[in-house]
């Protein structure tokens, strides 16, 4: 699945989206933000502190435990500033 | 998605990185029609010390840069929109939220709603203006003399857009 | 009487026949400043079907007709403008009220505020709007086919006011 | 002092403006307004459900127990219908 990021989450893993394929035991954003967290430095630097980093499924706000089966694409990124 | 618009329904989404000529749009929304009783505007705009008491070195702000998810932010402003449609007897609405560089004094966001009350067009754009702040996927980077730093979101902005719920768009 | 307005703040009451251009307000209250976050516009119009449901004959409506005090219109919408200071922090506010003949569609009445952040400038738009309906001396004479009629006050219009009182302006 | 009357009160008395010297026993708005009343037909008519009519002293908006004493304008009008 593809994978973007936003903002300061973008800037610390260093890119702006990615192919993930992730391990079938990784069902839920937050598993997912975990599994990420593992890639490297930059990583866990952007999810260190995992309640403050938002997800989009498919363009939606999604919480940390919604399920990522079947996702084409999932953003991670820091609370919303825009208005 | 929208809902399909009866007819004289106008309403309008637009990401831009543009500037946006708020008279214009209010005529886009109100002319040749007379079941309009209350037309409200907002409009947002870049402050020199916008989050000027959180600026680490106190400096004034030079710039704010937008960052957008192009996807997804037209479509979550649709869905506000078509939330304040449930809420409010609207006749038309229009929200224009800006990308990119954009310095003090430069407007960031239009919302524009038009209703046969003045009740409504006022809770529908504060409405939309509250959850667009929480929910619009946009991130505001300041540009600083000594520093840039992301805009950290306010917890008073949760706060107005909680204020609106009982179901959540 | 309003206070000696600090320097840069603007405040503007006009009691007119003529139409208005709500850009040109918005432009003469925010032109040239970088310290204004929030501008939210109100503007009231005339619907073809105003008060239709107390029409008596049901017919639509082709003009109405604002008398107003002279001496005293202007007088009593700069009070409220003063008291809408006193309740928020606003860097800028326009009123402009008409009167005489005025047919669907058209511009009856504008109110503009300007502040740091967006709650006040929603806040004292909305305050201005309702203590306005109860308080500024103006009345509404509908012309219709067949009759023509003062419209009478309602009483949502005067509970609208009243949520803002706790120290009535 | 001056009288002055708007909208429908104007109409039903016919007339804008006039000066009128009230008795001394004539002290509130309230009792203005019955003073008046008892002028004639259409003032009777204008003032036939007194609390419906509103008034204002030296232009601003006063009770129907305010003091008329040293007042140079008073007016009377029917509930305000602007903005």
């Amino acid at each position: 699945m593809k994978i973007l990021y936003f903002a300061w989450v973008r800037e610390r893993i260093g890119r702006e989206a990615e192919e993930v394929e992730a391990p079938d035991e990784v069902r839920t954003v937050a598993e997912l933000a975990a599994f990420l967290a593992a890639r490297g430095e930059g990583y866990a630097e952007a999810f260190k502190e995992p309640k403050v980093v938002r997800a989009a499924i498919d363009r939606r706000h999604a919480r940390p435990d919604a399920a990522i089966a079947g996702a084409r694409e999932i953003a991670f990124f820091p609370p919303m500033t825009g208005g | 998605m929208p809902v399909a618009a009866p007819s004289g329904d106008r309403f309008t989404v637009r990401i831009q990185a543009e500037d946006f000529d708020t008279a214009a749009e209010i005529a886009a929304l109100s002319a040749g029609r007379v079941d309009i009783g209350a037309v409200v505007t907002f409009s947002g705009l870049c402050r020199a010390d916008d989050a000027g008491d959180s600026a680490p070195d106190g400096s004034r702000l030079v710039a704010l840069t937008l960052e957008h998810y192009p996807g997804m932010a037209e479509e979550e402003i649709r869905r506000l929109v078509d939330e304040a449609r449930t809420r409010w007897p609207l006749l038309g609405a229009t929200v224009i939220h800006r990308h990119g560089r954009i310095v003090p004094g430069e407007n960031i966001v239009l919302v524009v709603t038009a209703s046969p009350h003045r009740g409504a067009a006022f809770e529908a754009a504060a409405f939309l203006m509250d959850w667009l702040k929480t929910r619009a996927p946009f991130w505001k980077l300041e540009e600083r003399a000594e520093a840039r730093n992301w805009v950290a979101a306010k917890e008073a902005d949760d706060a107005a857009a909680e204020r609106w719920t009982a179901g959540t768009p």
